[in-house]
């Protein structure tokens, strides 16, 4: 079936087995690797995906047809040219990754969280990010990171950053 | 791993699902949410001939309080209700409390209320608040569209009233009054664990402090959520004290009927079901301003 | 020791990890991201019986689906020679694909190959397999009693594998026997496994010089080329092995699988390159579990509190297969570690292994060789012993600590430990966590009936194998390596024989040769994983990289200096023994106006080297005189619900000594994560298997990961004892907080339970166990 | 995992009839509730393909089913093995037949099964409930033709 997803303001409409996992689509038909795949049972979250704007979805337990006609952000959308994320700054000023397997559907879980809670307080954000696994860093340093967003994003006029 | 191939048929209102439905019969699985039925069909223990896609059918897509019910329609996200406006008010916090312990967060931006009836998991959330909140469930079927109580509605484990070429349009929870609270208590062993344990309960106070209505139910504690009445029975009419609720938690605790599994024994789950069914009494009331 | 008396250099400088841009920008590369035109995908048929014999496979259905291109089984590997696939610890062998029986649940039975991942699965599928069901052996103990020979192929009808030991028996048993206090506990450190978030997978290819280009997920590359070479017979120069960024190791990409022995046997036959990427179910069920030690541990003790002996018997599970990935002459690996940081007068230890119908491995999860068990079983013993005598497990520890002054320190069962000052880090911790404050809330809350439970884990590991008179894999002795080249410019590279798995090595060794020779690390590129351009090593496992390869970095450096020097003499205008290196730069003696930095003479290396051999380079193959043995305090503070048995970890305390640190933002980053896996460990995370042999632990909604919202906030201090016999003092990290803390999360617990009469309860520490243990304490009480 | 169960049937047909029913491998394979296909190969063995549908789970599931009775005692074990979804399931059912007068009969029957693969590890909670079903269901539909 035909199918046409736009991932990070680029169009692309490719012919798919209704099976084809969101996932799987953004890696092997656009080519973004970025998207991890840790499991089947929807509970690692390195595959996820900001869907329209605001929802952070796991792209491994969603069809790419369910895709069709949406806006999709994924981890290589998120920078602006040569300038880092705010949300990508504080993972690197914080140390809040080490093996990077987990690291983009972290960052895009953060990134929308930050959308519906602009200032969330440490017992927030780790509640936020309870459906994403990190096996490397023991979750500090990533709510540190996220923390940090939050900050530099409130600074931030509304609509200067995805 | 990979589902194994089907025909996927994309609906954009309630009557084309249903068409579709009526025409691919036992073959047709409907996706709403799809958080239970994907992984289900990526371990190929599910591997429906066709899916109906209800995700684009927008009048499926509601979320409001309407004549005294509030109607959540079979696409509304758990997410959804979780960041609804009117959720911080007291006589909803049973709904608000679950809203927020459903699988995990990322989970719930895609998962349905509706969805996960129908699913009607053993261990499910939302079964379990429909029973404490008496909700009704609305099914369209070949002579038109019906309504279910929770109690009629949930058969049997991953089975429910809807029958082949049916499909449930949404969920009713009837608005309660305002001296209304509730509260959900979930043991799970981590974040997106299905439930160890759970308890809803919701209660209305009458004027004089006595209970008007009472609400109790447990999740993993059957075949699918069971409703304990007895707690019920006992609850209604009276004045909450340290004794009625331990009555109500021993009550819980018989009527629980669980498996054993990796997330503890058939004592452990029957115990915590009376636990946790005090506790939540607790909270209720302690929301209602009553501490007992 | 090179650091004293210097200004800041970067050593020991937070460093902002130099890797990471290009996994915030989802560039990382790891092995599902790599595609070759032409490629075809493998799925594995895998058995869902623990024993039974093979009657048939049928393959027809599976070859009408379309995509799908060839099915191997075991019979055509063994046909090719490729049936058996050596183990690293080189005493066994594993079946490529099962060949006359199974051996575990989802064990290899059939590889398909197709032109699709859907196609591949569909196969796989379609395979008809026809089992005979053999009488199941899930326990080392029921292996013992060889009623069911599990291993026929081998030439001892026994499922004993082998019997190790280290100690003094006699003088052990006369010493226990002796003592006025004694216990004795059954421990049993659980099944488990690493489970990385990135599963293994590789991609094999047949280039057009008929060289195999393998990329892998691998923690020892040059380990698997010489292993290719040893299964396949392809000679090693016709191999190269590629391991790109790898999401997570812990142990679990040492070995060998055998679903790359099909990748690379079906790129071969097909004459196309073959990607296979393993499930998560594959992962947890076949791939290198850890663990599964049965450890009767038993302490004689004065009236006083000194210890007087130690001996620890284990029953071992290995599994189908030996493939525990030990080095060959420490089958147990570093389990003599066992008597950790207490001075006893005899010990002895010994371990039993049995083959069962499990999965395969016993690697070293985020530990070196059996350390973790070692350490778990002497705290989680040394607190029962406390408890037996009625006395603090903090002064107990302190009482038998082996002290300051007894350093290098031999140990009754035979290691040398290096360095240590267990006293102050134990009063460090005490001091920070505010040990008296919280022993009087404790008093306070037991009054009350309340449960808080206060643990300790004061543990000793041995890391960085090792010095090659005693350590090697398949021969392979452990030492590592470094090879640097400086440019013209005074940039430069590092390649290491390691892989880093998320460890920082690209940060790390830039700052050790930054800091060795007064360049900028920002431009020391390093690379590893690559066999074509790495230098030979033995990998990253085993807390083994700063121990060994980050003292090749630091001695190839210093040889790059050694080289300079001359030219440094030649520009300074001096003789070489006029020049000195200092303040990162080189001057002649006493006149520190004349000077020349590395820069200058990396310059000159190339432009102006008068008479000394041009360029600026050097390799070091570093053999380490002996282990290092990093060491640290561990404090947990809990608070049970009676009701429910939940356990909260309200605080916890890591004062780590780890020698010399290179960089704390990473050394801090490791600390997290490695608590966070003991976490999970002392709580959570077991592969279980039923008296069937059924794996109940197949997918992460049952082996449980930690979130976020379940891991406790981590506090962490230093003290810092360098190792005396590492170039710049350092000892190894990454490893300690998950071999320290399960014993500090347990001991907690049943510190808490300990008014109950709770003296034990096995890991992981379930709610259901926690509520039982209660139960049955409460029924006791009430009956007596 | 590994479960247990059992019940009994009350039959209004004599102990003969049941007795020369129960070791029909046609008419058992037939009581498999949702059975689609029966191919009996000898008078023991007969392989069947029920349908599955419980919840998500929905598929064929092919069982080999071995009979193997004792008349001295009247009592009818079978083996049953099937597989389906990359999992295997063993169980195994004995039967007595009773005569219970008035030309009535108590089939006492109780039997246990062994689920292994993806069904047991993916689908145990749901596995219990539905073997259970199963087995009564085919004890009552071994009843229900015998009683008209």
């Amino acid at each position: 079936m035909r199918v046409k997803v736009t991932v990070n303001g680029a169009a692309y409409e490719r012919d798919v087995e209704p099976r084809t996992l969101l996932a799987y689509f953004l890696r092997e038909q656009c080519g973004l690797t970025g998207t991890h795949v840790g499991c089947d049972t929807s509970s690692c979250g390195c595959c996820v995906v900001v869907m329209d704007g605001e929802r952070a979805v796991k792209s491994c337990t969603m069809f790419a047809a369910q895709a069709d006609g949406h806006q999709i952000l994924t981890v290589e959308g998120l920078a602006n040219g040569g300038t880092l994320h705010p949300m990508q700054q504080a993972f690197w000023d914080q140390h809040g990754l080490q093996c990077g397997y987990c690291t983009p559907g972290m960052m895009l879980t953060a990134v929308a969280l930050l959308k519906r809670h602009p200032n969330p307080d440490e017992a927030e954000i780790r509640e936020g990010l309870s459906g994403n696994l990190c096996r490397c860093t023991g979750y500090q340093n990533i709510v540190k990171a996220v923390q940090q967003a939050a900050d530099v994003l409130r600074q931030q006029p509304a609509g200067a950053v995805k | 791993m990979i589902p194994a191939a089907f025909d996927y048929l994309r609906a954009h209102s309630a009557d084309e699902a249903f068409a579709h439905l009526q025409k691919r019969g036992a073959d047709a699985r409907v996706l709403a949410g799809g958080q239970s039925l994907i992984p289900a069909m990526r371990f190929r223990l599910a591997r429906p001939a066709v899916l109906v896609d209800i995700n684009a059918a927008g009048d499926l897509n509601h979320l409001r309080v309407n004549d005294g019910v509030l109607e959540i329609g079979a696409i509304a996200r758990d997410s959804d209700i979780e960041r609804a406006q009117w959720i911080t008010d007291r006589r909803w916090s049973l709904i608000r409390d679950v809203s927020r312990v459903v699988a995990d967060p990322v989970v719930r931006q895609m998962a349905t209320v509706v969805g996960s009836l129908c699913h009607n998991d053993p261990a499910g959330d939302w079964t379990t608040t429909a029973l404490a909140a008496r909700a009704i469930v609305v099914v369209r079927g070949k002579s038109g569209t019906r309504t279910v109580s929770i109690d009629e509605f949930l058969v049997d484990s991953f089975t429910t009233a809807v029958s082949e070429g049916e499909m449930a349009l949404a969920v009713h929870f009837p608005v309660p009054d305002d001296r209304t609270a509730g509260s959900y208590q979930k043991i799970e062993r981590k974040v997106g664990d299905f439930a160890t344990a759970a308890a809803a309960v919701q209660l209305s106070l009458n004027a004089n402090g006595t209970v008007r209505e009472a609400g109790v139910a447990l999740s993993a504690a059957g075949p699918c959520a069971v409703r304990v009445e007895e707690a019920e029975r006992l609850l209604v009419g009276q004045k909450p004290s340290a004794d009625l609720i331990r009555a109500a938690g021993e009550a819980a605790s018989r009527r629980s009927s669980p498996q054993a599994d990796l997330r503890g024994s058939v004592e452990y789950k029957k115990d915590l079901a009376g636990v946790l069914a005090a506790r939540g009494l607790r909270q209720a009331l302690s929301r209602l301003g009553v501490q007992v | 020791m090179s650091t004293d008396s210097k200004p800041a250099g970067p050593l020991g400088m937070p460093m902002k990890r130099k890797e990471d841009p290009r996994f915030l920008q989802g560039k990382g590369h790891y092995i599902d991201d790599i595609s070759l035109p032409g490629m075809l995908y493998q799925a594995l048929v895998r058995s869902p019986y623990p024993h039974a014999e093979i009657k048939s496979i049928d393959i027809s259905e599976a070859m009408k689906i379309p995509g799908v291109t060839a099915v191997i089984t075991g019979k055509d590997l063994e046909a090719a020679g490729l049936g058996w696939l050596p183990t690293f610890h080189g005493f066994d062998k594993q079946m490529v694909l099962a060949i006359g029986k199974v051996l575990f649940q989802y064990q290899e039975v059939a590889a398909v190959f197709a032109e699709t991942r859907e196609a591949a699965v569909d196969g796989a599928e379609a395979v008809q397999v026809d089992y005979a069901p053999l009488p199941v052996v899930a326990d080392p103990f029921t292996a013992k009693t060889d009623k069911v020979i599990l291993r026929p192929d081998r030439e001892a009808k026994t499922n004993h594998i082998y019997h190790w030991e280290v100690g003094d028996r006699d003088a052990t048993t006369r010493a226990l026997a002796a003592s006025p206090k004694r216990i004795k506990q059954r421990i049993w450190f659980q099944r488990c496994h690493p489970a990385p978030l990135e599963p293994c997978g590789c991609v094999a290819q047949f280039d057009a010089m008929g060289r195999l280009q393998f990329y892998v997920t691998s923690q020892a590359p040059h380990v698997y080329r010489t292993a290719l070479t040893l299964v396949t017979g392809i000679p090693e120069d016709k191999i190269h092995v590629v391991s790109p960024d790898i999401g997570g190791g812990f142990g679990n990409k040492v070995p060998v699988y055998p679903g790359y022995v099909c990748a690379v046997v079906g790129a071969l036959k097909l004459g196309r390159p073959v990607k296979w990427i393993e499930t998560r179910t594959e992962n947890l069920t076949s791939t290198g579990f850890a663990r599964d030690y049965h450890m009767d541990v038993e302490i004689g003790a004065s009236a006083e509190g000194r210890v007087t002996a130690l001996q620890v018997s284990t029953a071992a599970d290995h599994g189908a297969f030996d493939a525990a990935a030990d080095p060959s002459k420490y089958p147990a690996g570093m389990f003599g570690v066992v008597s950790g940081s207490y001075d006893f007068p005899a010990a002895h230890a010994e371990v039993d292994a049995y083959f069962t119908n499990k999965a395969p491995g016993g690697i070293a999860y985020r530990c070196s060789f059996r350390v973790t068990e070692a350490s778990f079983a002497i705290e989680r013993a040394m607190d029962i012993l406390a408890d037996e005598l009625s006395m603090d497990a903090v002064e107990l520890r302190r009482k038998n600590f082996v002290k300051k002054d007894q350093f290098p320190y031999a140990s009754r069962l035979g290691f040398t430990y290096d360095s240590g000052d267990y006293h102050k880090t134990l009063d460090t911790a005490l001091e920070k966590i505010g040990y008296q404050t919280l022993l009087k809330e404790q008093a306070g809350k037991r009054a009350k009936g309340e449960l808080m439970g206060i643990g300790v884990s004061t543990f000793t590991e041995v890391v960085g194998a090792g010095p090659s008179k005693h350590f090697d894999i398949l021969g392979l002795k452990m030492f590592d390596s470094a090879e640097i080249r400086i440019h013209p410019t005074g940039s430069g590279f590092v390649r290491a024989g390691t892989k880093s798995q998320g460890q920082g090595h690209e940060t790390t060794w830039a700052q050790i040769v930054a800091e060795e020779l007064g360049l900028d690390p920002q431009n020391i590129m390093v690379e590893e994983g690559d066999t074509d351009t790495a230098p030979y090593g033995l990998g990253t496992y085993a807390s083994r990289s700063t121990p060994v390869a980050g003292a090749a970095v630091a001695m190839a450096a210093r040889r790059v200096r050694e080289k300079a020097k001359k030219i440094a003499a030649h520009l300074l205008e001096a003789g070489e023994a006029d020049v000195e290196w200092k303040d990162y730069k080189f001057q002649v003696k006493g006149v520190p106006a004349k000077s020349v930095t590395m820069k200058d003479v990396a310059f000159a290396a190339y432009t102006n080297m008068a008479q000394n051999e041009p360029g600026l380079e050097a390799t070091y193959y570093y053999d380490p005189p002996n282990m290092t043995f990093p060491y640290g305090t561990y404090i947990a503070v809990v608070d049970i619900d009676r009701d429910t048995g939940e356990v909260k970890v309200r605080k916890f305390l890591a004062v780590d000594d780890c020698g010399t640190i290179i960089n704390p933002l990473v050394v801090e980053g490791q600390i997290h994560g490695g608590l966070t896996e003991g976490f999970a460990i002392a709580f959570m995370q077991e592969i279980q298997y039923d008296t069937d042999g059924n794996n109940l632990n197949t997918n992460f909604t049952d082996y449980l990961l930690p979130t976020s919202l379940e891991t406790p906030h981590w506090d962490t201090a230093k003290t810092t004892t360098p190792s005396p016999h590492h170039p710049i003092g350092a000892k190894g990290v990454g490893e300690s907080p998950n071999v320290g803390s399960p014993a500090a999360f347990v001991n907690a617990v049943i510190d808490a339970l300990s008014p109950l009469g709770i003296r034990h309860i096995d890991m992981p520490v379930t709610r259901d166990k926690v509520w039982r243990a209660i139960r049955e304490a409460e029924a006791r009480k009430r009956s007596s | 995992m590994n479960l247990q169960y059992s019940g009994e049937e009350k039959i209004s047909a004599n102990a003969a009839t049941v007795w020369t029913f129960v070791q029909d491998p046609e008419k058992v394979g037939r009581s498999f509730p949702d059975v689609v296909e029966v191919t009996v190969l000898d008078a023991t063995h007969v392989d069947a393909v029920v349908q599955v549908a419980v919840g998500p789970v929905r598929g064929k599931f092919k069982m080999k089913v071995e009979l193997t009775p004792s008349p001295a005692n009247q009592r009818i074990d079978m083996k049953v093995s099937g597989g389906g979804f990359g999992s295997a399931v063993d169980m195994t059912a004995g039967a007595d037949v009773i005569d219970a007068g008035d030309g009535t009969t108590l089939l006492k029957w109780s039997g246990q099964a062994v689920a292994r693969g993806p069904v047991a590890a993916v689908g145990g909670r749901v596995l219990d409930a539905q073997a259970k079903k199963l087995i009564e269901q085919a004890f009552a539909n071994i009843r229900n033709q015998l009683s008209t």
